[in-house]
């Protein structure tokens, strides 16, 4: 058994650290930890990736199944989001149906995923009102040690870029799968960034034991182009009008960091498969 | 419904012929439920919500008290008959969600240190739904809070902005909820000037953004004063009915 | 906060009052506490009503669907009634699924609506077999002061007379709604009246504070020609055979009056519709 | 099964060959678990139903005791086998009240005073269900609950009456349950002469209803008798057993 | 109420008896409790048996109902096993879905059936893709004494034994079901026997107070030709190599007792049919 | 799908290539997880699971506490995307038996008497499923409790064994699960040489049953060496590390 003493951090401490830009790990305000992205870490999905943040550990599984489209989009695919806080990843998580963090973290991500307009849905349709592409993108947490939410969201994108779908033709009433895949047509690569606030400070990539302290957080989604496409506040303290927008500044730079991260080791993974 | 809907006119007017910068018409009662410790109802538009509050009172299981503080809970949940479709009455994860976002909203406004080992429950019934209903629903609960008698810093009031056919708009009704390509609900504590909800659906540049925040904000102050005089109106009534009935045992 | 003292109810004290024929809140013993009914409460329902007994407050809207009929009715509607004993009407409601009160009375007001005839599901049906209309009575308990089963049928009742079907034809295998409504066609008016037993006693309209004293009670439920639809008695007491034929000359006396306020609120709202 | 079905033929008798006051054979055994502390099968026509009691014992969890008696808990039971159409073994909405009802129509019988702080369990399984199985349920509850030794003021006996093609009978078997126009479930307590179940479900007059009502408790003083047969027939057995072992050991 | 004292069972007591090849309720080790197996128990269910250990009474009902196949076995019946363990039959079984014990029973009896043979599936079929025969084989636990899993087995076999399905037409879309019926075809006999291991001793049949003492057990279910169908060691002892292979040598022969008996009791039920 | 599959080939080589008696490649790495008490990774051909231990700790509620020893609760649960067909994350029943013959499989080897009145908890996540995922959780839970310090008498090592196009082989792949006769996987403490899980489904002769049984025996020898080689790379390393520390300490 480890050695598990609930090291009681020091509010007061961090809060003299943070003021002199500093961090309880040594990191600067605005600065990620170590971050490695990998691709297609679960052969039977039909996309996955793993993202570390640290120790932060998040696996996302993509799997397409052909099913009915919702009555009232017709034309359009289905994107499903869901998050499992598996009980392996921390003594906090316990089994059974996601909860309420869960819940807010899967619904963020689809909205990301969705209002970022990563995937065109109308691309999903096989046959209008009958028969659709519907893609569940399964969010696994590992191991937690803070900041989820951005690593979830970049792991769930990765997953999707990463992502080949059965080719199908469509005959008369049946749907035949020729054998062959295509890659799934990404448009946007919407990046999330939390900012926690702690004091006055805002800080980015928050440990699990900073994200205690923090009084609360912005998630923000930005686009490829620098836009805004989804906000999530959470906890229970408050951000003056000047504080959201210095939120926004900063997750529009952090947001290019995080996508060029991605690229380049999209690009890595891609050429060490030609 | 897969035809172009025009949600902004040639004049610049909105479905409901609203400007871009006016509120719906919002209607407040205080203390309209017997049970409850405190309750309201809010009218905004064709939203229609029923807000009340439990407590303080003893939480069951008795583990989940907290040694400095009440422990604040909140159930966001729709009637069945609120929307087009019939709502099952379980749960949705909207539903999660939404109850989330409006306890962390009301929590920074409540001083919950007053009342350790205890807990506050906020139900929120959403008996219509045209859009906004988790701002009204801020707005509702904000005023049973203090029709309980829950001491607080400062009121929460909840408003929308979004944007709908190009243009930023505040409080959003359902159809240009459904059909517009941004909702940017906000919560905000009027005295304070502090944001304690912000969620955003949808892409806008930072520009836009900046204005529907300054909308939502302003839409905000407005009900504020809604609040104020719905509050005042049952409270001069009772102090009223006071003194009358001390002045009758004279 | 209020001051909920918890007024014990002397029991001694009521039955002396009840010898009387006085209650603890002024009433006769067969007297109702005012009642109002309210149409059209919700706007987005297919028919809606709301009734107050006291500070009793029930709210009831109707939802109509088009779904597949049980497969041994192919030729009729559906009628699902539901109750939901929402939290905000009883420190004693808990959130949930409805528990054995909240199912029993929706059972009953059920009964009632469908052994009272009050809607021919025949007429429901649309194509017979493939789709009929199923209506959806949903009750939604907000206020919480005693003799929620008699409010709950009447609001109820009053929801289907105030609901509205779409009109809908059929065109090969869809159903097109042609955007206009008719009324739905509403052939009797069953009401129930609940007796409550306290020592020798019959009430009606008990408060809750007289509930927790009753021995037993008994709902009957009877049509507009004065025969009963439904009898349901709950809670542990017993009945004599005397105690229940006198329970029933009582309701069909008080199920008038109830009947009769029904159309009279019903008539006022329809003029003031028109 | 749209076509009209005759349930009373032209010489006034019913679709098994009962005339209108007639019950269906009925027979109990007593004592039939081994683990429970009481039980009772009954055989109702073609309507078969276990019942097993246990108790008074510990409750769990405990704040569900009470200071003053005993609480009575019940839940009936439908093997998915025991209908038509299989029956998920989920408990239905009609289960949970059918369990209410039972607990309701037994608690009034039951010494609950003496055992404080315990809890009794009765359960009601329906193996074959062929009409009249809350009514059958009661009964056979009310055995084994006398079986366990648990005190009781007097035994609780269920019978329905009903009305079939217009003539108002006695215990309706399943087909007369679906088909016909009505069923009027009762329980009664013979020796106190008081009714502790009454439910009803279709259209009767008040002359049709008191005469429905008498059948119904007609029906239960005759089961009655076989309730007490049953017992007799257990407990004399046993004496005998018992005074056999007492002479055997002198 | 009966006197329930809790008999300590001694641990000792019952191993010096074992070692004498004692039980102790007098019966050897390798014995079975007297059994009773009756057919048609149930008048409801298309097949029924119930099977009587000594005190343990299980009683299975098997239901035929019409559904469609698995996407994958498009050409076949479905056979669901599911068991019931009734609160009426132990002061230890709680109302509630299955939990581990009783879905591990059904599971065990489903490969029993499945991999014994039992029924071919095949034969199940009406219309392929369809329409096949779903059975419904629910296992109800009433009375608990240990063994439940020998008895389920044999219960949930002799049930299918008395199973008789709905001769049905196709006849265009429609399924005709033409009032007739005939019996199931059963294409094997497999039974369960459990040998449970206490000490270095192996037992039949073990009570309720001998599986508390027992270290682990081993179900072994064989087929008429006397070939291993399905196994499952239950319980946290082990076994070694030797004991395994005694195990299967005892559970041959007893299963031969076993099914012989079942022979016999549906030969006395099916003359006193005729 | 329906045609006939060939799972041994002309020269008696399998679907992947290997001989009868050829296990899949086996990696394991050991400490993979930051907040588990222990925890190990086991890549078997293509099965991926992840194992963690969390414990001694408390358990909750209470009364599931023994006074003489720790409890060992398992969870063997596949995530949605491990598998060919998404699976719902709701626990299946085949998870839930699994999960209880996993952990009596594991329960034999540890010293639970060590730990009165608290709980280990062992968490199976299957990542990737190719076949065999029973008895691969089974191994790398038991490195995981090694990992997290927890006292035991043996490893435990699982390996199956069955019958393919008439073959009894090693190590089925899930090809040779789907479409073969017969998987029998066994859990093996192999110092102790006893068997702690044995399940089978399909048909064997006995002498079939006698050959399958060793195969699995001697495939869980092998795999006990990856996994004994895992544990001393870890701690190796981790002596190291320590040993330089304390050199640089001093």
């Amino acid at each position: 058994m480890k050695n598990k003493i609930p090291v009681s951090i020091n509010r007061e401490h961090v809060l003299k650290l943070l003021s002199k830009g500093m961090r309880i790990d040594g990191r600067d305000l605005l600065n990620y930890r170590p971050i490695s992205i990998n691709f297609e870490v679960a052969g039977k999905a039909d996309g996955s990736a793993s993202v570390r943040f640290g120790d932060t550990y998040v696996m996302v599984g993509v799997k397409a199944e052909i099913g009915k489209p919702f009555p009232d989009t017709p034309g359009e695919g289905v994107l499903l989001v869901n998050a499992e806080f598996v009980p392996l990843a921390s003594p906090d998580f316990e089994p059974g149906p996601p909860n309420e963090d869960a819940i807010e973290l899967a619904r963020v991500v689809d909205r990301g995923l969705r209002k970022g307009e990563v995937v065109d849905l109308k691309e999903l349709c096989i046959v209008p009102g009958e028969k659709v592409w519907m893609l569940w993108v399964d969010i696994y947490i590992l191991d937690h040690n803070g900041n989820l939410m951005d690593a979830a969201a970049l792991a769930s994108l990765a997953a999707l870029m990463n992502t080949k779908l059965p080719e199908v033709k469509v005959e008369g009433e049946e749907i035949i799968k020729t054998g062959k895949f295509k890659p799934l047509n990404i448009k946007d690569y919407p990046i999330a960034v939390t900012l926690g606030k702690i004091g006055g400070s805002f800080i980015v990539d928050p440990l699990l034991d900073e994200e205690q302290l923090m009084d609360c957080r912005l998630t923000v989604i930005t686009t490829k182009s620098g836009n805004i496409c989804a906000l999530q506040k959470s906890f229970s303290g408050t951000f003056s009008q000047g504080d959201v927008l210095k939120a926004l500044n900063i997750a529009v730079e952090k947001g290019k960091e995080l996508r060029d991260l991605l690229f380049s080791s999209f690009e890595k993974f891609s050429s060490s498969k030609a | 419904m897969d035809e172009e809907i025009k949600l902004i006119d040639e004049n610049g007017l909105r479905v409901d012929g609203r400007r871009f910068d006016e509120l719906r018409p919002v209607r407040i009662e205080v203390g309209v439920l017997k049970n409850a410790d405190g309750s309201a109802l809010i009218v905004q538009g064709r939203t229609k919500i029923l807000a009340a509050v439990y407590g303080p009172r003893e939480i069951h299981p008795k583990h989940l008290s907290k040694p400095d503080r009440a422990v604040l809970r909140c159930r966001y949940h729709m009637a069945p008959f609120s929307v087009e479709d019939r709502k099952s009455p379980a749960p949705s994860r909207r539903e999660t969600e939404l109850s989330k976002v409006i306890r962390e909203a009301l929590e920074p406004a409540i001083l919950l240190e007053k009342f350790p080992r205890t807990c506050i429950d906020v139900f929120v019934e959403v008996l219509e739904a045209d859009g906004g209903t988790r701002c009204a629903g801020v707005t509702a609960a904000s005023v049973a809070l203090a029709d309980a008698g829950i001491p607080m810093k400062d009121l929460v009031v909840g408003c929308a902005a979004g944007k709908v056919d190009g243009v930023v708009v505040v409080d959003l009704c359902d159809i240009e909820d459904k059909y517009g390509e941004v909702d940017v609900p906000v919560a905000y504590m009027p005295n304070k000037g502090l944001i304690s909800l912000l969620q955003m659906d949808g892409i806008l540049t930072m520009e836009e953004f900046e204005k529907a925040l300054n909308l939502a904000i302003d839409g905000c102050k407005k009900i504020y004063e809604v609040q104020k005089a719905a509050l005042k109106r049952k409270y001069d009534f009772t102090e009223k009915l006071k003194r009358e009935a001390d002045k009758s045992e004279e």
